[in-house]
């Protein structure tokens, strides 16, 4: 479904990866492993189509993302490090704003639901700045599980997350394995997924060596 | 066949064979510049006949008028280079635009204060808003633009492509800039002041000017592949290609 | 013509001097602050290769 | 598409009444410094007529620049500008409404507050009502062009300096044109022309702008 051909990232002229090669099927969940700085959030803003690799392509259904766009980020959703909530709209209002960025009708019952089962429940008249981080990161949650996508790109999604909320992501996971939906995550901290999983990892030692690099 | 056309066109842009092609290029470029110039200035100082109204003072434009031409045509390079860069990942195009930008100031600079020093027999002033001034010094402004937003960028390609895409839009400016200036400047000042560079162009003082516009052209490209290459080595001094030059030095 | 004469540009020699005089002074910083700037370059690389074989990475 | 555009706008509008204080700096500022120029030079009839195109128009140019900041600074900042260029949407149309709020909150407060600011300078009723033209053409085109420079400036710490460095260049047409206008209207005669380039140049920037901010998000978010 989707697929990594011979990606190269570049870096303040650092080679940050080259080569690589992965692909994803429905069901899949992937790590990215590595080291700070070895490139993760590089490699999934690549996957996302935000940051433009220096080499290779990324293919979603056979196609490039660049031509399959509209159906890619129709299923597709990210999460990266920043919380994307505007302190002066409430939740409700927070998580209407992500969905129409995806041209989501949701009824309000359904976004309700959604929030109860992040731990929300009746927050919906709270505006976002008189929330904590940990909550800020639970609408998202609640925003991918709303969101409808295929594909999950979880960049570090444990940020600021206690127990109960790494459990509750953990959980979604696999629920959304189960489901036939496939996710790539990078994360420092231990996640304990009770399903099947792979793992890719970036900056191996022939990567961290190689500051020097050949042309093409 | 569109392939092949490409692949030939990346192993020429790269930029490891550009640094080892540019060195044949550039004594060409710098022996003609110098060749022609002098001669130019020795038609332009000697040769050419006083001019009937200015005197002897016209003399300026053989250096006013030519870099007035080259901050102009230096900016359609960076934008157009620039362009290139944007569209088809070219590294070697933003190197070139990037080199560009502080060598087509200094030619703005250069008429800019040319221009005055003209201006102050003329005019009887230093600084008249004469619609080719005003226009000069936002074009200048136009590089100050570009260069500030070059430096201010850390990720160095990042920093290519935003001020690549702010050359791209300033070019696209310049003739709207240009032709309001003009209407601003007619409206203001009426036909008292003298036009600018039209002073009854004898064929003795068209050859110097076009000579003059040649070699600093000519020593454009001599300054830029000089630019480029420096360019070429820092941005690449990580690869192989640089590290295994700067040892051999 | 006599030299003299074609110094004092016919009352205009400040104008006309300073203006090519400058031109010289823009044309030869065009030509110097490149080759500076090489200079620095390399030395900045050269640094980075020293240090790269003192850590031994 | 229709819908992505006005959902954005009204998310906007939304943001900006929530900080109605905010809201209203760029105006006051507008008002302000065209408050000033009476106290510096003088007040007499003439002289504000003489200047008083220019210190409006200058004024308009300056608040603008000032508010330009809102468009994507907090989107950046918060991550909500890679949802958005997430969107299955073409980044054109969002970035169009995002422009439409951003006139709606700075360039209509300033076309409004216009015939105050006219009176406080001195100028005959037609000429005002030629400003107002004029400020109505001109200042989307200012939302438009800033819209660029922010564009490109987001990502850089301090980067106030450097969005009027590289956007001041680009708003002197507009600035040439609509002064004049309200110039010639005070000496009675027909502003047909000026006002047909302001269209001109709006025309141009309504279908080029967009593009080039577009370009410059994704070249933003390519970090």
């Amino acid at each position: 479904m989707l697929e990594i051909k011979s990606l190269e990232c570049v870096r303040d002229d650092r080679l940050l990866f080259s080569d690589l090669n992965f692909s994803l099927d429905d069901g899949e969940v992937l790590q990215i492993e590595g080291s700070n700085g070895c490139g993760k959030t590089s490699l999934l803003r690549i996957i996302c189509g935000l940051r433009l690799a220096e080499g290779g392509q990324v293919y979603w259904r056979g196609e490039t993302i660049r031509a399959n766009r509209e159906d890619y980020y129709a299923n597709m959703v990210y999460i990266g490090h920043l919380p994307c909530i505007k302190g002066d709209l409430t939740v409700l209002e927070n998580i209407r704003s992500l969905l129409d960025t995806r041209s989501l009708t949701v009824e309000d019952d359904v976004i309700e639901t959604a929030l109860s089962k992040v731990g929300l429940a009746s927050y919906e008249d709270v505006p976002g700045k008189a929330l904590s981080s940990g909550q800020r990161r639970r609408i998202l949650l609640a925003f991918i599980e709303l969101a409808g996508a295929k594909l999950w790109v979880l960049d570090e999604p444990l940020t600021a997350l206690d127990v109960q909320g790494v459990a509750l992501m953990e959980s979604m996971i696999i629920e959304h394995q189960q489901a036939g939906g496939s996710v790539i995550f990078t994360t420092h901290h231990g996640m304990q997924l009770d399903c099947e999983m792979r793992s890719v990892k970036l900056g191996g030692k022939e990567y961290m060596k190689a500051s020097t690099w050949d042309e093409e | 066949m569109f392939k092949s056309i490409w692949r030939w066109i990346q192993r020429f842009s790269s930029p490891k064979y550009f640094y080892e092609m540019s060195a044949k290029l550039i004594p060409w470029f710098a022996v003609s510049a110098l060749v022609i110039g002098v001669y130019g200035l020795y038609l332009g100082l000697f040769v050419a006949p006083t001019d009937y109204q200015q005197g002897e003072s016209y003399r300026i434009i053989f250096i006013h008028v030519p870099a007035a031409w080259m901050s102009l045509f230096i900016y359609m390079v960076m934008a157009i280079s620039a362009g290139i860069g944007i569209i088809w990942q070219i590294r070697l195009a933003d190197m070139v635009a990037a080199a560009s930008a502080p060598i087509g100031a200094s030619f703005a600079f250069l008429a800019l204060v040319t221009g005055s020093l003209w201006g102050k027999p003329m005019w009887g002033a230093y600084w008249v808003w004469d619609a080719r001034l005003t226009s000069e010094l936002i074009l200048l402004f136009l590089y100050f633009g570009y260069m500030a937003l070059q430096s201010a960028i850390d990720d160095q390609r990042s920093a290519d492509k935003a001020s690549g895409l702010l050359a791209i839009v300033g070019v696209v400016n310049i003739p709207i800039i240009h032709y309001s200036v003009e209407w601003w400047n007619t409206l203001h000042q009426g036909a008292t002041v003298a036009k600018f560079d039209k002073p009854s162009m004898h064929i003795d003082m068209l050859i110097p000017l076009l000579l003059m516009a040649v070699a600093f052209k000519l020593f454009y490209a001599a300054i830029v592949l000089i630019r480029t290459r420096n360019e070429a080595l820092y941005r690449d001094r990580n690869r192989r290609w640089v590290r295994e030059l700067i040892e051999k030095l | 013509m006599n030299w003299s004469e074609f110094f004092h540009m016919g009352g205009y020699a400040f104008f006309v001097w300073t203006s090519y005089g400058l031109t010289l002074i823009v044309v030869l910083m065009n030509i110097v602050s490149p080759m500076l700037q090489r200079k620095k370059i390399i030395a900045r690389i050269k640094r980075t290769i020293k240090r790269e074989k003192l850590t031994g990475s | 598409m229709l819908k992505a555009y006005y959902h954005l706008l009204f998310r906007d509008l939304r943001l900006a009444f929530r900080n109605r204080h905010e809201l209203a700096n760029p105006l006051i500022f507008f008002v302000l410094v065209v408050t000033l120029f009476p106290l510096a030079v003088t007040p007499t009839t003439e002289a504000l007529r003489a200047m008083a195109p220019g210190v409006i128009w200058v004024s308009a140019l300056l608040a603008v620049l000032l508010s330009l900041d809102r468009l994507f600074k907090q989107d950046y900042d918060d991550g909500s500008l890679d949802q958005l260029m997430l969107s299955p949407n073409p980044l054109v149309i969002l970035v169009l409404a995002k422009v439409t709020a951003h006139w709606f909150l700075t360039g209509l407060p300033l076309v409004i507050m216009a015939p105050l600011l006219g009176m406080f300078m001195a100028l005959p009723d037609e000429a005002i009502s030629v400003l107002i033209y004029s400020l109505l053409l001109g200042t989307p085109i200012l939302s438009l062009i800033g819209a660029i420079g922010v564009s490109l400036t987001v990502s850089v710490n301090r980067g106030g300096v450097l969005l009027s460095l590289i956007v001041l260049p680009l708003y002197i047409p507009v600035l040439i044109f609509g002064a004049n206008a309200v110039d010639v209207a005070m000496n009675g005669l027909s502003v047909r022309g000026q006002l047909l380039f302001l269209g001109a140049v709006l025309a141009l920037a309504l279908s080029l702008a967009p593009l080039a901010t577009a370009v410059a998000l994704r070249i933003t978010a390519s970090r």
